[in-house]
């Protein structure tokens, strides 16, 4: 049988397709599922498309801001409240992609795509997912990801996070051999509260050290609690490796992404010391 | 961009209308307003769609081509397999008898590079063959494999290509490698003040094309086909076809001319022969356009090369001797890499003038897609080891870079390697203005130096040489042999090009410049002008006698015959 | 941490046309009973110029406006036989194809005018702006339009050419590669400053200057779109192109743009070209061709650069971060060596 | 197979055309309503040839689906000329000699128009940023960049638009 395409008018719909028919791809942006069908890797099945305004929604003023699945990478950067995400939401393809790629698809992006889920981990970003008919639960962006290396699917509806309460305390590096829209060597998101004295809640996530987007838990370790000075800086480089497992791949070998790795994170931590 | 009209003046009549004007360009319109036509610009009612089936190995025999599945599957039309090929074995340069046939359209009995098609897939849509193509099903026996071109000449190698059993192409139906012997490198290497070795190790390259290799076929009137063709050369890619469909050149109507980037990389005929067969085997017009991912993984790219070469070098920074050793990785079918080999040979040493030189040029098969032409082909690859050395052999002298190439750059009237004269060089005044431009000094001496004088002479020599019969075929023990005789002083065995031939000039008016030929051989006995001693400026005139006429050629010598003769391998 | 400024440079030559000759161009060339030519080709352009060239060509031998000759490639029902368009033979053989044609069809024209006129065709000359007049007397004039007319409605004369060019095959001794290749070679010499980052291996193309021999420049716009885009390409074979990361491994070999890294719009240098021409005693108005020779001493000068910078030798390309990068390593860190010149 | 009613506006003009549920818009502006000026050049959304403005947004017509453009506005490069009058992009393209093969042009001049109908004053980085998801392979993307930048340089206020 040919692709058919279905359209649901709300999520809680549209979740409930997902749970009945296993065959269905969700198609958010077009940017990952199109390309299966043009190359000929998804065949059959269903395509389905989401009309729900709740999908688009961007919730930003205040202190909790909640992004539909459905918003693009250009809305983001289209929006002033949000100019802590313009970094990593411009890290996405070029103008063409950006005005089609969206949060929800960025979550399922393969290493080494996927930067903003990067951003947002650092972000302590909560998805909120969907199983079957009901209203969304919050889950931890980590947790989900987890999931997601299992290879569990689930309907993501949208984010959460808090917007950091110091703009200059979050950064984001993505490296790439070809600018200004490349593939990351690797990606670096770094969000440490009260960086000028002392750092509380320290998180720093990676993209392309690993098959999902990671935190770097052993930099957060010897971060917490630290003046961003040089010592604090020295620990974080010896800690930098822990726990990441990057791939060889057409743009890097897992050596060489080990090797600058500690390099571009004292870089970034070294810009705002 | 400057010119510097000052250089070569009077050698140029700058008295011209249009030629040397920046006008604008004939499809300039077409490409900023979308209606230039590429070979998919074009609109067919009944339109179908070819998509093949490639091999997930990189070596394996055939064991069972399943169709079934895909036949019964919706907007099928037909299925294409080996046997409906015509002639289902091929080798490029067969149009100008070079080189034996030796790769199938669709693979039959065994697939000898991951990509290989082994079936292609007709349907009425793009969507209905990609889902057809998934229900193929083909049983492989996994050979082993070969990927590194020195790992393939070893004894006991996989075979890649059974028409080579060697592994290489073979040249001259004698020799596993295409040899030049030029004066004696080994006494050059024993006189030299310095030796520089070292290995390179050029990339295949991709040519990416932002437009993929394709080609619409379609039954036209009188029993022909139109096809729309993104082919480099028009009546390559016709003769190509016709060749394997087995239909006469002019049954097939091939219309291209605008595409959209090549680079070498729409050389293959890739698609051509599948898209007439569809045509021939459907009735409706069939459109076979290779998808990003088969462009860049199956779409032929440019073939790596592994290059030795030794430098032997005086220690006033002369160039005494140079001996390259270079593998063509033609991956599992011949393609053009055969004719590279002989394009590098005929470029060595390079821009120099050394008076010893020797290489061993080898076109080496591996389980990988075949390799092809691409912008400077037997070219790019051999320059960049060669210059990189150049860099090196200045160093191991203390020589500045710009010096060291000034000091042995080829000038008009030297012998070239392969026993031809140089002439129109302009090697030393490109150092010489790029010098300037960079502000990197370099000695008055250097900057008087010329490519127009101070060449010839003793430079113009052919040596004794000492020639081998190392890499006989089947014999890769006698690769490493002692030379079997010296060719003495002088030796010229291949006769001199005729004339160009430039037919339809009835007219004397507007035209070009005397037609060239290479200048006999004539020893001169006068020792060699000493390095950066030239005549005093200004330099001399270049000589305004017309060049004697070449000896004239046997008879028999011409066209494909001679080809054959030369290459020893006949077509099928 | 420090980035490292390097300077290289390299020197070569390159062979015009098929490298042992047999390789034949055709062409053909009509006028419309106005006055206004077709050129007739199965020649390709692939973007790197063919028609205008050939335009150009024909307008200048045949005296006439270019605006007044048009170009089609490429029908094999129309345009007679041309082995097609690669080892830079297009404006070589081409080129000296259409003049023939283009010859041929001018002694036409200036037969057909010469009647009209009542004078010796020797005797006329063309202004290249559409008339045909008595050598010094230019009030003896006809158009070429109304000389058309004249040949095509009152005098029956055929105003075309047709011509071949045809370098004869050469054939290669086995034992000593003597041969009889190219006859036409064009020059270039590139320097290159570069800029690697000694804890990551990163390379920064920072400038490039070049002097190239081209024999004649058709057309300096094109020769520069040539040389230009040529230079890019010539980067990106340096330090980023591979469908093989890890030749001779045939692994994880790219799949799209993304992975096929070529250098983007942000990596581009400042560039600049000199232009020598020494013309080609047997090119098209003594033209060569840049096609391909444009990337060829971009690789090495880079490969040169990046050693000066951080005395890294690699031979292998492309020459990569993760390359520099275990070069530096194992010199136990970056060996800058003696600078060159000033800055581009 | 059934296929799926689309309508939408191309370069103006009230279109329509049946397509398969999955097909992508490229595929019905080529092959379902022959224009040809949006080309195929990847399928990925790697290569920017096939880049159209829908309701004024730059998108990649090879990922999007057809039937998602129900009632849109949709402008392809075969539109942007003022009948015989070029747009200034492509005036500037030629005066630049901004395209060699011409492949990718209609993708470039399609991104060249998204950022000057925002922003009529780019700055070289922005035009850079503009036409980063469009590949070259021919020009070294320097005389493209010196065109979009000459376009914004002496486009009339009304054209900009």
């Amino acid at each position: 049988m040919p692709l058919a395409l279905r359209v649901a008018q709300s999520l809680s719909e549209a979740a409930g397709i997902l749970a009945a028919d296993p065959r269905t791809r969700l198609l958010s942006g077009g940017t990952l599922v199109m390309r299966d069908v043009n190359e000929g890797r998804l065949t059959d099945g269903t395509l389905l498309r989401i009309t729900d305004p709740a999908f688009r929604q961007m919730q930003v003023s205040g202190n909790r801001i909640e992004l539909g699945a459905g918003v693009t990478m250009a809305a983001i950067l289209a929006n002033r409240e949000l100019a802590f995400l313009h970094a990593p939401a411009r890290a996405v393809g070029g103008p063409a992609i950006r005005n089609m790629a969206t949060i929800g698809g960025n979550l399922f992006a393969e290493t080494p795509y996927g930067d903003f889920t990067v951003a947002l981990l650092a972000l302590d970003a909560q998805v909120m997912v969907l199983a079957g008919y009901g209203s969304a639960r919050a889950m931890p962006l980590e947790e989900f990801l987890a999931g997601r290396a299992r290879g569990e699917a689930r309907l993501v509806a949208g984010i959460q996070l808090n917007r950091p309460q110091n703009a200059a305390d979050f950064r984001f590096l993505k490296v790439s051999r070809v600018k200004p829209k490349g593939l990351s060597v690797l990606s670096i998101a770094t969000h440490l509260p009260g960086s000028s004295s002392r750092i509380g809640q320290a998180r720093v996530a990676y993209g392309a050290m690993g098959p999902v987007p990671m935190r770097a838990r052993g930099v957060e370790r010897a971060l917490e609690s630290k003046a961003l000075d040089a010592g604090a800086i020295a620990a974080a480089r010896a800690a930098a490796l822990e726990g990441v497992a990057p791939a060889t791949d057409a743009i890097a070998t897992d050596w060489y992404r080990r090797e600058v790795l500690p390099v571009h994170l004292v870089r970034l931590l070294g810009e705002r010391a | 961009m400057e010119f510097r009209k000052d250089l070569f003046q009077n050698e140029r009549d700058d008295n011209l209308n249009v030629v040397g004007k920046g006008v604008q360009r004939q499809d300039m319109p077409g490409h900023v307003t979308g209606r230039s036509p590429f070979f998919d610009d074009h609109a067919f009612e009944g339109l179908l769609h070819l998509k093949v089936v490639r091999s997930p190995h990189h070596h394996a025999r055939i064991r069972r081509i399943d169709t079934s599945a895909a036949e019964r599957a919706p907007g099928v039309k037909r299925i294409l397999r080996g046997a409906d090929v015509p002639v289902n074995k091929n080798t490029l340069l067969s149009l100008i008898n070079f080189g034996k046939d030796d790769e199938p359209t669709l693979a039959v009995d065994k697939v000898r590079y991951k990509g290989e098609p082994i079936v292609a897939i007709i349907a009425e849509s793009e969507a209905q063959a990609l889902a057809a193509r998934a229900l193929v099903r083909v049983e492989y026996d996994p050979l082993p494999t070969v990927f590194d071109v020195e790992e393939a000449l070893k004894p006991g190698a996989p075979l890649v290509n059974d028409t080579y059993p060697g592994n290489t192409f073979e040249y001259h139906e004698k020799y596993d490698h295409q040899k030049l012997r030029f004066g004696d490198v080994e006494r050059g290497f024993s006189m030299a003040e310095f030796i520089v070795e070292d290995r390179y190790q050029m990339s295949p390259i991709e040519h990416a094309p932002t437009e993929t290799n394709g080609s619409i076929a379609a039954p036209e009137q009188n029993d022909r086909f139109v096809v729309h063709s993104c082919a480099q050369g028009l009546f390559f890619s016709l003769g190509t076809a016709a060749k394997i469909v087995n239909l006469d050149s002019n049954r097939l109507h091939f219309i291209g001319g605008t595409v959209g980037g090549g680079f070498g990389g729409k050389v293959d005929s890739l698609t051509e022969p599948l898209s007439i067969l569809g045509a021939m085997m459907t009735g409706r017009p069939v459109r076979y356009v290779l998808d990003r991912e088969e462009e860049m993984l199956y779409g032929s790219p440019r073939g790596a090369e592994r290059i030795y070469i030794k430098d032997g070098i005086a220690r006033d920074g002369r160039i005494l001797a140079r001996h390259i050793r270079s593998y063509f990785d033609a991956g599992a079918y011949t393609r053009l890499s055969s004719y590279a080999a002989i394009k590098c040979t005929a470029h060595l040493p390079g821009p120099y003038t050394i008076p010893n030189v020797a290489s061993d040029i080898y076109v080496v098969y591996t389980n990988r897609c075949p390799s092809t032409a691409m912008r400077g082909f037997g070219i790019t690859a051999v320059d960049f080891a060669l210059e990189v050395h150049m860099d090196k052999g200045a160093e191991a002298c203390g020589m500045d870079p710009m010096e060291f190439r000034i000091l042995n750059a080829y000038r008009d009237g030297d012998m070239k390697a392969h026993r031809r004269v140089a002439k129109n060089t302009a090697l030393i005044e490109c150092v010489q203005v790029a010098a300037e431009k960079a502000r990197w000094p370099i000695s008055e001496e250097a900057k008087r130096q010329s490519s127009l004088t101070g060449g010839g002479g003793a430079r113009a020599e052919i040596p004794a040489t000492p020639i081998d019969e190392n890499g006989r075929f089947g014999r890769p023990d006698t690769r490493n042999g002692r030379s079997t005789q010296t060719l003495p002083a002088g030796t010229m065995r291949i006769p001199m090009t005729k004339q160009p031939i430039m037919e339809g000039s009835t007219d004397n008016r507007a035209k070009p410049p005397a037609v060239p030929q290479y200048e006999p051989y004539r020893p001169a006995s006068a020792p060699p002008p000493p390095a950066y001693q030239p005549p005093p400026a200004p330099a001399p005139a270049p000589a305004a006698a017309p060049p004697p006429a070449a000896p004239a050629a046997p008879a028999s010598q011409h066209g494909a015959h001679r080809f054959s003769s030369i290459f020893g391998t006949r077509r099928r | 941490m420090a980035r490292f400024r390097g300077r290289g440079m390299a020197s070569v030559n390159y062979p015009i046309g098929m490298n042992l000759g047999g390789d034949p161009s055709q062409a053909l060339i009509h006028s419309n009973p106005d006055g206004k030519f077709t050129v007739a080709l199965s020649a390709i352009d692939l973007g790197q110029g063919m028609k205008q060239v050939t335009r150009q060509v024909a307008a200048e031998t045949l005296g006439v406006p270019v605006e007044d000759v048009y170009v089609d490639t490429a029908d094999s029902d129309t345009g007679p036989h041309d082995m097609g368009s690669f080892a830079s033979r297009g404006t070589h053989r081409m080129g000296n194809a259409v003049i023939a044609a283009a010859r041929e069809a001018r002694g036409v024209l200036m037969e057909a005018a010469a009647e009209e006129l009542e004078v010796n065709a020797a005797d006329l000359v063309t202004d290249g702006k559409g008339n045909i007049h008595v050598k010094g007397a230019p009030s003896r004039s006809i158009t070429v339009r109304a000389t058309a007319q004249a040949a095509q409605f009152k005098q029956g004369k055929t105003i075309a050419g047709r011509g071949i060019f045809l370098i004869p095959l050469s054939s290669v001794d086995a034992e000593t590669g003597e041969m009889n290749p190219n006859t036409a070679f064009a020059h270039a010499c590139l320097v290159a400053d570069v800029e690697v980052d000694d804890e990551t291996g990163d390379v920064s193309v920072l400038g490039m200057s070049s002097a190239y021999e081209l024999g004649r420049v058709i057309n300096p716009k094109m020769v520069e779109q040539q040389l230009v885009g040529g230079a890019w390409m010539g980067i990106s074979h340096a330090l980023y192109e591979t469908p093989e990361p890890y030749y001779p491994n045939p692994d994880h070999g790219p799949r799209d743009f993304n992975e096929y890294l070529m250098p983007g719009p942000g990596d581009l240098a400042p560039y600049s070209i000199t232009i020598l021409e020494r013309p080609a005693p047997d090119g098209p108005f003594g033209g060569k061709g840049p096609g391909e020779m444009c990337a060829n001493p971009v690789l090495p000068a880079i490969a040169n650069a990046v050693y000066n910078a951080v005395g890294v030798r690699v031979n292998d390309l492309p020459i990569t971060p993760e390359k520099i990068l275990r070069g530096i390593k194992a010199n136990g860190g970056a060996k800058p060596q003696h600078r060159r010149g000033g800055a581009l | 197979m059934a296929k799926v009613p689309v309508q939408f506006r191309l370069n103006g003009s009230d279109r329509a055309a049946f397509a398969d549920p999955a097909d992508n818009l490229l595929t019905v502006l080529r092959r379902g309503l022959n224009d040809f000026g949006p080309k195929y050049g990847c399928g990925q959304g790697t290569c920017g040839t096939c880049s159209v403005l829908i309701d004024g947004e730059l998108r990649l017509s090879c990922l999007t689906l057809a039937a998602a453009c129900e009632g849109a506005s949709i402008e392809t490069v075969s539109g942007m000329a003022d009948g015989p009058n070029l747009h200034p992009l492509q005036n500037a393209f030629m005066e630049h000699f901004a395209a060699q093969c011409g492949f990718c042009t209609p993708g470039m001049l399609t991104a060249a128009k998204a950022l000057l109908d925002r922003n009529p004053n780019p700055s070289r980085e922005e035009v850079i940023d503009a036409i980063a998801g469009n590949i070259c392979r021919c020009t070294g993307y320097e005389p493209i960049i010196q065109a979009i930048l000459s376009a914004a340089r002496g486009m009339p206020a009304q054209r900009r638009s």
